[in-house]
C-alpha cells in the first residue's frame, strides 16, 4: 500500500512535482500517465527511496519512507520491484543469474525461488533464453528479463516505469496479464506511461500527472 | 543457509572480477608479491643476524684486571661484592702468574721480555661472566659503569669496540627494515587498492542495480573484499615462494662464510604462516580504502 | 544509398539474419518492423559497420563496407547518424556538448553548426534544455537530444532504431515530420520499429522481419 | 581551424577527466613527483660529486722514478721519448738533491739519516703532468701501462689507491644511480598508466559513444595522451621544486665539509627543462600503454 501526502519535488528553480498527494491500496493497480518530462519517473524514484521529496511524506506498506538510513531502504526495496529506465541488466550475467540475485538479495528460499524463476520465465517467453548472456539479448528481451527481476521475488509492491515502450504488443500483453496476475495475488503495482493505449488497459485507477502536478484521478 | 548463499555469491563475484581483469590481476600480484618479498628479504636478513648477534652476546665476558699489590682478603671482598650483582651470572679469579703463562703460551717468543718485568708483568683479573638475563649489548655496559666505581679495579675491559659496532648495526637493520618495510608495506596496499578500485570502476553500473535491488553495504562489498583479501594473501604465499628460492639458491651458500658457524635458518613456520595473514589483511585493507568511495559516488 | 545482398548473420549456431536483401533508394525512408528479437537492431548494426555479415555483401553510398580497416569506417561514420539503444548521451555533459560533439567530430564548420543545433534542439521541442546536464533529463528527453545528435550533421544515411518507442505522441509526431524533412533534403533514412502504428506512418517502403527472415517488402 | 577546435576538445575533456577524479590525480601526482624526486635527487649528487672527480682528476700527476746513475744523456732521452707520447702534457726533472731538500724541508729532524745515505738517498725522478684530454683516472693508468717498460724507469707512482677507490666509487654511484633511476623511472610510468587507465574505464561508455560518431583512435586517445603529458609535466616540475627546497634547507649547509671547498651547484638551467620535458615523455609513454587496450576493449 502506498501512500503520497502533498510532495513536493524541486531541482534547482525547477519545480519537477508539485502537490502530489496519491493513494493506492494494497493489490491494487495504479497507472500514471503524463507525457515526457512530467515526473512521472521521479515520482516512481520518490516511491523507490531513490530521491527524497523536499516537502511532503510517503508511506510504503504503513511505513514512512522519507527519512530513513540506507540500511532501512535496503530493506524496504528487498520487499519492492522495479522496473526503471536506468539501473537494467548486468551485461556480464546471464539472464538466470540476473534474475536469481534478486531471489539472493531478498532471501528467498532456494527450492521456492527456483519455481519462481521457471513460472515468471515462462510468462514472459523467455525459457529459452535462460543461460544466454544478457548483452546477446535482443532490447526487448531485456526489458523483458528485467520485469522478471522485478516480479519474481513476488514483492509487496511493484514500481514499473514504461516498461513495455519497446515490446511488440504480444509480449506487451503477456507483461500486462502478469501485472493484472500479480495484483490479483496481492501485490501494489504502480504503473507509469506516456502511451494512451497502455494507460487504457488499466482504467480502474489511472492518474493524468503533468507538469508536476496531478490534474485527474 | 543465508551465509552459504552469499559466500557462494562472494566468490562466484570475484572470481568474475579476477578473471575479467586478469591481467591486471596478475600485475597486482606479481608487484605487491615482490614489495612483499623486499620486506621478507630484510626480515630474513635480520632474523639471521639477529641469531648471530644472540649467539655471539652469550659469549659476552668482562675482564676486570686488578691495582697491582691488591691484599688476598681485599681480592676476595671485591669477588664477594661483584657477585652480589644481579647482572653477574659467575667471576672466575686469574692470577697475574696465571695471565702470564696464558700469555707465554700464546708467544713463546717474548719469554725474555716478560722475565724482564717479573712478577707483576700483567695485573691478576676477575673474568666476569653475565647472568642470562642480562647477557645483551646493553646489559654488559651498564654493568661496567657500576663496577667501574669500585676500589681495588684498575680497568674494564669488555671489548667496547666491538660490542658497540654490533649494537649500532643491529640498530641501524632495524631502522632501515623498518623504513623499507613500512614503505613497501604502504605500496602492497596501495597497488591492491588501486586493482581493486578499477575492478569496482568497471562494476559501477552492476553496483547501482545491487543497490536498487535492495543489497546491504556489507553485501556489495563482500566480493571486494574477498578480491582484496585473496589478493593479499596471494602475494604473501607468492612473496614466501620467491623468498624460499632465493634463499635455497642463493643467501644459503653466500651467506655461511659470514655466519662463523653459526647456521642460516629460513624464517620459522609461524612467521610464514604470518606473512601469508598479514598479506591477507593488507589487502583487506587496500580493499577497504578503495571501497570508501562507493557510497559516495554510488548512494 | 543503401544495399545488401544476401547477406547472414550467425551467433554461434543461431541464425539471426538469413538472406537479407534489401535495396534503400537515396532520400527514402525504409521502415523495418518487426517484433521482439527479429533482427532488427542486428540489421542497422551491420549497416552501421558495428558488426560484420558472415556471408554477403553491404553498400553504403556505393562503398562496399563489409571489409572496411577501422579508419575507414571512422570515415564513413562520419557521414551517418544513429539512434541506438545502447551508446546513447554522455551523461556528464550538457545537451549542447552533447549534440556538438558530433559537428566536431564529422569536421562540420562552426557557424553552420551553430545554426544546425538550434534549427534542431527548436524541431525537437528542447531549446529551453540546451544547457542542462543530460543526465537531468527525462528519458523522453534523454531520447530526443539523441536523436537531435545523429541528424544535426545533416548525415547522408540515418540509422534509427526505435526512436520513438518512450517518446509521448506529440513528441513521435515532431521526430516523425524532422526524418521526413530531412528525407527530402535527401538523407537515406532506415527505421527499425516493433509499433505497427508507427510502420504505418511510413508506408511508402515497409521492410516485415521476422526470425531474420524479409517476410514482405 | 579543425586543429584548434581538436585542442580546445582535448583541453577541455583533459581538464574534466583530471577535475572528477582531482583525488586520484593528485595521489598520481604527489606520488610520481615523489619517485621522480629521488631521480633528481641522485641525479644531483651524482652531478656534484662528479664535478669534485674532475677537479681531483685535473691534479692528477704521476712521478717515475729513475734507475740509479742513470746518465744525463739517457736522462734526456727519456725525457724526450715520455714528451712524445700524445697522452703526456708536461715533465718535470727532479734531481737526486732537488729530492732530498724537498724532503729534509718537510721532515728537517732526520737530516742525520738522511746524510748517513749520501746523495744517493733519494733517486732522480721526472713528474709527468698529463695532457687535458686524458687528465682521467682511466687515463692516468693507461698512461703508466705504457711507461713501465721504457727502460731507465725503476718506478712509477701514481696514487694508484686513492685512485681507484675515486673510480670505484664513480662507477658504483652510476650503478646505483643508473637502478635507481631506471626503478623509480618504470614506477612513475606506470603510478601515470594506471591513473589514466583509471579514467579511461570510466569513461568507456563515453568512448564507446566517439567511436560511433565516427571519431578515430588519434581523436579519441588525445585528451588522454595530454592528460599523461600535463600529469607527466607537472610531476617533473613539482620533483624539481621539492628537490630546489632540500637543496636549500639542508644539502647545501650539509656537504659542504665533504666537498673540500668545492663548492655545491644545482642542477644547471637545461637540465632543469629537461627534467620536466622527461616526466612530460614518461606521462606519454605511460598514457599510450594504458591506451594500448581501447581498441582491444572497446571495438
Ligand atoms: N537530477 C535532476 N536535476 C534536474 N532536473 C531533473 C533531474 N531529474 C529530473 N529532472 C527534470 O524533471 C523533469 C521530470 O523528469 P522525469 O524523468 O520525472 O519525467 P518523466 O515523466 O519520467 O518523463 P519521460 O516520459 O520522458 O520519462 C524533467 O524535465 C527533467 O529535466
Ligand atoms: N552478440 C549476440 N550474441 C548472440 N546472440 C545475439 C547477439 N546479438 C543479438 N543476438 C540475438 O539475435 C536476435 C536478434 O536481436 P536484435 O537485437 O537484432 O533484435 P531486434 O529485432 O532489435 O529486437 P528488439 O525489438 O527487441 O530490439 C536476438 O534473439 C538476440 O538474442
Ligand atoms: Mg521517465
Ligand atoms: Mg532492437
Amino acid at each position: 500500500m502506498i501512500k503520497l501526502f502533498h510532495v513536493y519535488k524541486q531541482y534547482d528553480t525547477k519545480l519537477v512535482l508539485s502537490d502530489v498527494t496519491l493513494l493506492v491500496e494494497k493489490g491494487d493497480i495504479c497507472c500514471i500517465v503524463g507525457p515526457n518530462g512530467a515526473g512521472k519517473s521521479t515520482l516512481l524514484k520518490l516511491m523507490f527511496c531513490q530521491k527524497k521529496p523536499d516537502r511532503g511524506q510517503i508511506l510504503i506498506n504503513n511505513q514512512n519512507v522519507t527519512h530513513m538510513s540506507q540500511k532501512a531502504i535496503s530493506a524496504v526495496r528487498q520487499r519492492m520491484g522495479f522496473v526503471f529506465e536506468d539501473y537494467r541488466l548486468m551485461l556480464r550475467k546471464t539472464v538466470l543469474q540476473n534474475v536469481a540475485l534478486a531471489l539472493t538479495i531478498a532471501g528467498t528460499p532456494l527450492k521456492q525461488g527456483r519455481q519462481n524463476i521457471d513460472r515468471v520465465l515462462a510468462a514472459l517467453g523467455l525459457e529459452h533464453k535462460k543461460h544466454d548472456i544478457a548483452s546477446t539479448l535482443a532490447a526487448g528481451e531485456q526489458q523483458r528479463v528485467c520485469i522478471a527481476r522485478a516480479v519474481v521475488s513476488d514483492p509487496l509492491v511493484l514500481l514499473a516505469d514504461e516498461p513495455t515502450g519497446i515490446l511488440d504488443s504480444a509480449a506487451a500483453i503477456e507483461v500486462f496479464d502478469l501485472l493484472r496476475g500479480m495484483s490479483m495475488r496481492g501485490t501494489t503495482v504502480v504503473l507509469a506511461t506516456q502511451n494512451q493505449d497502455v494507460a487504457d488497459r488499466f482504467p480502474q485507477h489511472r492518474v493524468m500527472l503533468n507538469h508536476g502536478r496531478v490534474t485527474e484521478q | 543457509m543465508k551465509l552459504v548463499r552469499y559466500l557462494v555469491y562472494c566468490l562466484s563475484e570475484t572470481g568474475a572480477n579476477v578473471f575479467d581483469y586478469r591481467g591486471l590481476s596478475v600485475v597486482a600480484l606479481v608487484t605487491s608479491a615482490l614489495s612483499m618479498l623486499c620486506v621478507g628479504l630484510f626480515f630474513l636478513i635480520y632474523v639471521n643476524i639477529h641469531g648471530v648477534v644472540q649467539s655471539l652476546e652469550e659469549d659476552i665476558t668482562m675482564n676486570l684486571y686488578l691495582d697491582e699489590n691488591l691484599s688476598a682478603d681485599k681480592m676476595l671482598e671485591l669477588e664477594r661484592v661483584i657477585l652480589s650483582y644481579p647482572e653477574v651470572g659467575n667471576v672466575r679469579f686469574i692470577s697475574s702468574r696465571d695471565a702470564i703463562e696464558a700469555y707465554l703460551k700464546r708467544y713463546p717468543t717474548e719469554k725474555d721480555l716478560m722475565e724482564s718485568f717479573g712478577n707483576q708483568a700483567l695485573p691478576a683479573s676477575f673474568v666476569v661472566g653475565l647472568a642470562p638475563t642480562h647477557r645483551t649489548v646493553e646489559g654488559v655496559g651498564s654493568v661496567a659503569k657500576k663496577i667501574e666505581g669500585v676500589s681495588g679495579v684498575s680497568e674494564i675491559q669488555y671489548g667496547q669496540e666491538w660490542i658497540q659496532t654490533l649494537w649500532w648495526s643491529t640498530q641501524l637493520l632495524m631502522l632501515i627494515g623498518l623504513v623499507v618495510g613500512v614503505t613497501l608495506t604502504l605500496a602492497s596496499i596501495a597497488i591492491v587498492a588501486n586493482t581493486i578500485r578499477l575492478t569496482l570502476f568497471n562494476r559501477k553500473h552492476d553496483i547501482g542495480i545491487l543497490r536498487m535491488l535492495g543489497a546491504t553495504e556489507a553485501f556489495i562489498r563482500g566480493p571486494f573484499l574477498l578480491e582484496g583479501v585473496t589478493l593479499g594473501a596471494l602475494s604473501g604465499g607468492g612473496a614466501l615462494i620467491l623468498l624460499k628460492i632465493i634463499f635455497e639458491s642463493f643467501i644459503y651458500r653466500v651467506g655461511d662464510g659470514f655466519m662463523q658457524g653459526h647456521s642460516i635458518v629460513f624464517l620459522p613456520p609461524p612467521t610464514l604462516a604470518g606473512v601469508v595473514v598479514c598479506g591477507a589483511l593488507l589487502g583487506f585493507v587496500g580493499a577497504l580504502l578503495s571501497l570508501k568511495q562507493t557510497r559516495k559516488v554510488w548512494a
